[in-house]
């Protein structure tokens, strides 16, 4: 591909880290805690022009389904304030496809691939999750559990505590003991909490959270929603003070289960307030659309973030803000800064 | 980032010229390029996508149609500013074999992409006749270049404030038969109607296409078409990297924002409906393991690396295309 | 007060209407469907140098409790991309106050107030109900049930279509009949529409939607929440998108119950996707602090862009895109515009 | 729209003028203006507040301190460019009777702030000394101005890189004998500082603060101070229409950013445990219908219009400040 950014070449603009940036999913130690958001970078082919993929924690797939889907019609998307809204339908290749070629590829570069899995029945995750047993640069599996489930009306499984643990533990239960399973939770809930702790219960080794919040745009020339599938998923930097404040509740009542953060981040510093509100990892969405070496780019300036700040380890920084005691009051310093 | 080198106001459009020595070294007649909008404090998080109209001295220059927030933004940078920029981006327009006569048409800010095209066709020692259509004689665009390096140049508007009264097609309908190639860029309407020119002439016809494009990059699948593959079958194609030049009669242009229920995977769509094994009508078929991915290859002519053997003619496809390997 | 805004004076910006813009909130005539939002616009009068207040639809209050409250410690906002986090705490003059001067302050000028009443028990809503019965001005009360509910370990109302509807069914019966009673729905649920349902059936004659979402920020300095209160409301641009979708499920689901549409609303432009989702008035918050004149100026803009559309009512223009057909395929021109 | 009209460096901060006749007709000393920032297709939302450094000519002068997005934003506005701005807002500095000597005393780019009411109480006939302090000499501000119009003026800087070395307190400790009235604009702590030593003195002083403002102009409640009223209660008292500038000895600088239980209203925000009725030890008066509203006018001394009744002292202040009336 004659793809030439000009955008600096990640690759040279990671430091030299002062900080040990080693990070963990599930229990598996991955080089950095920053990885890529399903749906935000395809298969990762189509990001190695822009920076080294085997730099991040993983490449986070788009999630797969056991069979090919065309996806929704277009308009698929919208741009929102700060955001935009998407509504693909899973656009992709199957199962079949995935294991034919997207894994292989990058599995032989030695990228570690975090595949998403969904499904419309609790067997067609169970399915997936088999079918994706022993499979080389599998790091493991995130459950995208914001799909409707057919036998509940097409209600989602990740807006129904009991769904969503049911699909969670057919999951554990068939998939490679050495591949850790995320649940990815959504937003659109009363109680994030209560999902969070019934996923775990039934087993996850960790929750990715958030999904996209669902929304909705009318086009004021057409007078209809812009988007072909009506409503669509909100992402982006609109919505990152959601997100933080579902990592930082449920960080909060399962201090244990471990946590990828993602929703907005954009920079270091945005990564920086997941990993203090509990993320032990971040997934980077939306913010590869608008610059495509982000997640090696925030990987670095989370680094750099965090030695300014006295941690000599990402683990140290985990879940800080909740313990670290109030500042003193005062917080504005005019001119002698 | 990239410095704006040149800016001129064009009728309804701004020419911009940015340094870029990077992005004009690797540009092909066809690509495109990717900007970021709003600056540093920007609530618009998305590129804009905007064909290259050409390329020279290290400077890449556009031509910018002013019309939502982004594109406005873009128009009203002043010399000296710095901009966001990657690229180049998709696939460029294939080249003819050599002595095939080709025929640009271009609407609107359109015609800007087919400049470089005319001169690397004519550079190549082929004929190049181009027409070139606006609604008013304010929306032409690159007329004194397509003019230099075309002949016979045909320029039409809506309203005949400029050039010929009425529609490119009007001045294709008499071109055609000297060509053996067409390429077309301007509005989806006017690259359908064209498109069907050159298959009714036999020839192949090449169109730039333009869709909401989230990332551009080919990671987000927003920006998808209609497209028939060499196999005969529709998928839905990425018009940022499959494209945005796709083979005219490969675009199903009738279907374009809708799901045809012959695209591959349409079959997997019906939320409550679908079956626990696929339908026998679309059985799933692993892709062998070796061959090129048919998803992503087979959609327009390859350019670049090692050409894949000339797909066959699609057998489901109306009119009888003649398809010919073109060389890059 | 010398306040001399240098944005242009609203009176003179509202072009003479073609369309006609009545309104009615709840069956009350208003002279416009722009409204302001409570907790954006206190009480009025500070608004007063901007724009004519009687040239809105209505003032809608600062949430009133029974007693004066001092609201959170500060820092009590965050500035997000699009958006904003609150955590105000409803710190206000207690009904007393607001009886004694603000609503009569408001009533001399001929300035209708939309009163938003807040409480953490049934009763202290019924008995602000009671308080405002027959007050002059009042053109009918928003019931904020994003509140927390003392009697349920302080789940907010808002959250249970029973708690909500017991709120609605007791602020209705006691409240003065002229008086219409809106119920301000919480985007953060996972049926909306259930709650939507539960307070129409209680009685509630029309609904307010959305308040803002849940949200927390985290200071890279202090490494702790920015907000005294930890969480905040998200509201501003950021939300719009969301708002859209619960008034588009709302209105689709109920088509015959009024909704006040809110959540973003900066331009005529988004007005109209809301009336056009199914809003038959909007309320202008956070974009109040952006432009103090915002209310008058999307009036205005509202007022041209219905005309534009060849809408010769506003009334017409209600849950538009619900009955209007698909558009054709094939969005873009380019070029030939 | 204001247009820049002038702009310039100093030292770590850049001082805008921009064209605003209304605004610099209106202006008094320690008011401010508000500024949306970046630009139409910004995702900050909230104005800035900038203290006034100055008016003339149809301009109002600012001195920014590029520090987060907005700030460095308008630092970086050039000569001609348009900005959306909202003024004057606040209340100003009130003046004290004929004849009283005042000390000013600024920190940082505070000092801008004084300049304006450096020269209103020299035309009134006053005697001004100032004080300006910063950590270094780039964060000094307005020292020509100041030292225009000031004597004895003294420049410190916490480096010594400018003037004596040390705070500015030390020097406020030698010079507030000769003071009537104290005027200070600074960070919280300086304000703090000084204010107690004007209580020590027994004469007045006034604050300008600066809190987190999401409105500026009253409706948002987010700016707000434990402030004691002339009844002796501490309210939380918005900055930003009841301030910024606040009778030094009225402000609970101690009890910034906590919410003592003394704040009027505070009993009510206990959400589990609030009784069904108000306790004893905080009852529900209702305001008098037809008494000055004790939220909006008690916290400052009173400017423009029909002056209140001078306040009591309050009773539960330490150091049994003396209250002046100070005439407008
Ligand atoms: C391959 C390609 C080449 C293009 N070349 C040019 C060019 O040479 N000159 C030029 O002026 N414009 C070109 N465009 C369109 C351009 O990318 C902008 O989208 C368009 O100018 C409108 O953007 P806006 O920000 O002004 O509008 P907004 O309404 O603010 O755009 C909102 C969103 O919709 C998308 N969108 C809106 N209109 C279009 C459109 N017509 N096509 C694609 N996406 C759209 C935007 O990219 C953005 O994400 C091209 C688009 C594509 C895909
Ligand atoms: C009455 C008043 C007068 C002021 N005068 C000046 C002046 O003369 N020169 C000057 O440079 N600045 C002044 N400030 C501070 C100024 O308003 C900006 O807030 C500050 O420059 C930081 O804004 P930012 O966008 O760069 O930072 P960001 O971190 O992007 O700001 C985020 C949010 O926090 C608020 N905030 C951050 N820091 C401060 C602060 N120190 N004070 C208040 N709010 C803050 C911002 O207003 C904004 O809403 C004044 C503030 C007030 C309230
Ligand atoms: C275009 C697009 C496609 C997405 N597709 C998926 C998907 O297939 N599976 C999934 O779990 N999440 C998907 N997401 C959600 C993201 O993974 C992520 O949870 C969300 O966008 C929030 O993060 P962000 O704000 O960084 O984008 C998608 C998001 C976008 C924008
Ligand atoms: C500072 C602030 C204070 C608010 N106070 C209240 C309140 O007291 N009662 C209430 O029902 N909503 C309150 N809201 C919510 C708004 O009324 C509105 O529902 C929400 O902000 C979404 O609209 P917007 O995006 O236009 O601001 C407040 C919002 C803000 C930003
Ligand atoms: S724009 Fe993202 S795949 Fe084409
Ligand atoms: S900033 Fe809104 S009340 Fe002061």
């Amino acid at each position: 591909m004659s793809i030439e950014p000009t955008l600096p070449a990640p690759a040279e603009a990671l430091s030299v880290p002062t900080v040990d940036m080693q990070a963990s999913i599930g229990g598996v130690p991955v080089v950095s805690p920053v990885l890529t958001a399903s749906g935000c970078s395809a298969f990762g082919q189509e990001l190695d022009p822009f920076f080294d993929l085997t730099s991040i924690g993983a490449v986070v797939t788009k999630s797969v389904q056991l069979r090919p889907r065309s996806g929704r019609p277009t308009p698929r998307m919208a741009e929102t304030p700060s955001g935009m809204l998407n509504s693909i339908g899973l656009q992709g290749p199957g199962i079949d496809g995935l294991l034919a070629e997207d894994l292989p590829w990058l599995a032989q570069r030695g990228v570690r691939a975090f595949v998403s899995i969904a499904g419309t029945r609790v067997e067609d995750f169970a399915e997936l999750a088999a079918r994706l047993r022993g499979v080389p640069g599998v790091l493991g599996l995130e459950v995208n559990i914001s799909c409707p489930n057919v036998e509940s009306r097409g209600e989602v499984f990740a807006c129904d505590p009991v769904a969503a643990a049911d699909v969670v533990a057919a999951v554990r239960e068939v998939a490679d003991p050495a591949q850790p399973v995320y649940a990815k939770l959504s937003p659109d809930v009363t109680d994030i909490v209560s999902v969070a702790a019934a996923c775990a219960e039934a087993g996850a080794n960790g929750l990715s959270m958030i999904n996209t919040l669902l929304g909705l745009v009318i086009d004021p020339d057409t007078m209809r929603p812009v988007l072909g599938g009506v409503t669509g998923g909100l992402s982006g930097p609109a919505i990152r003070p959601v997100a933080l404040r579902c990592v930082w509740q449920v960080h909060q009542a399962l201090p244990n289960v471990p946590i990828l953060g993602m929703g907005g981040i954009r920079s270091g510093l945005d990564a920086l307030q997941f990993v203090l509100a509990g993320a032990s990892a971040v997934s980077v969405g939306t913010a590869v659309f608008n610059d495509p070496s982000a997640p090696a780019r925030i990987h670095a300036e989370l680094a750099d973030a965090l030695g300014e700040r006295g941690f000599g380890r990402l683990a140290d920084a985990i879940g800080y803000a909740h313990r670290r005691p109030d500042p003193p009051a005062g917080r504005h310093s005019r001119g002698l800064q | 980032m990239a410095e704006v080198a040149s800016r001129r106001t064009m009728g309804a459009y701004v020419e911009l010229g940015f340094f870029a020595p990077d992005i004009a070294e690797a540009a092909e007649p066809g690509q495109f390029v990717a900007f970021a909008v709003g600056g540093p404090t920007s609530a618009n998080l998305l590129r804009r996508s905007i064909a290259i109209a050409g390329v020279g001295a290290g400077r890449v220059h556009v031509v910018v149609s002013a019309k939502g927030v982004g594109s406005t933004w873009l128009a009203g940078l002043e010399l000296g500013a710095e901009v966001d920029v990657v690229g180049p981006l998709g696939r460029p327009f294939p080249l003819p074999p050599p002595g095939t006569p080709a025929l640009l048409v271009g609407g609107g800010y359109g015609a800007a992409a087919l400049v470089g095209l005319a001169a690397r066709l004519r550079a190549g020692g082929h004929e190049v006749a181009a027409v070139t259509g606006a609604a008013s004689a304010d929306r032409l665009c690159s007329v004194p270049e397509l003019g230099a390096l075309a002949a016979p140049f045909v320029v039409t508007t809506d309203d005949g404030s400029a050039g010929r009264r009425g529609w490119v097609t009007q001045a294709v309908a008499e071109l055609i038969r000297g060509a053996g190639v067409v390429y077309a860029c301007g509005p989806m309407g006017m690259l359908r109607a064209v498109s069907d020119q050159a298959v009714a002439a036999g020839i192949p016809g090449y169109v730039a296409v333009e869709e909401s494009m989230a990332c551009g990059i080919g990671v987000c699948m927003t920006c998808v078409l209609p497209v028939v593959g060499a196999d005969g079958r529709t998928r839905f194609a990425r018009s940022c990297v499959e494209g945005p030049v796709f083979g005219g009669d490969r675009v199903r242009f009738a279907d374009v924002g809708t799901l045809p229920a012959d695209v591959v995977g349409a079959d997997a769509m019906g939320l409550m409906a679908a079956p626990a094994a696929p339908p026998a009508a679309a059985p799933v078929a692993p892709p062998p393991p070796a061959a090129a991915d048919p998803d992503h290859d087979d959609v327009t002519a390859y350019i670049g690396g090692a050409p894949p053997p000339p797909p066959p003619p699609p057998a489901d496809r109306p009119g009888g295309t003649q398809v010919i390997r073109l060389e890059p």
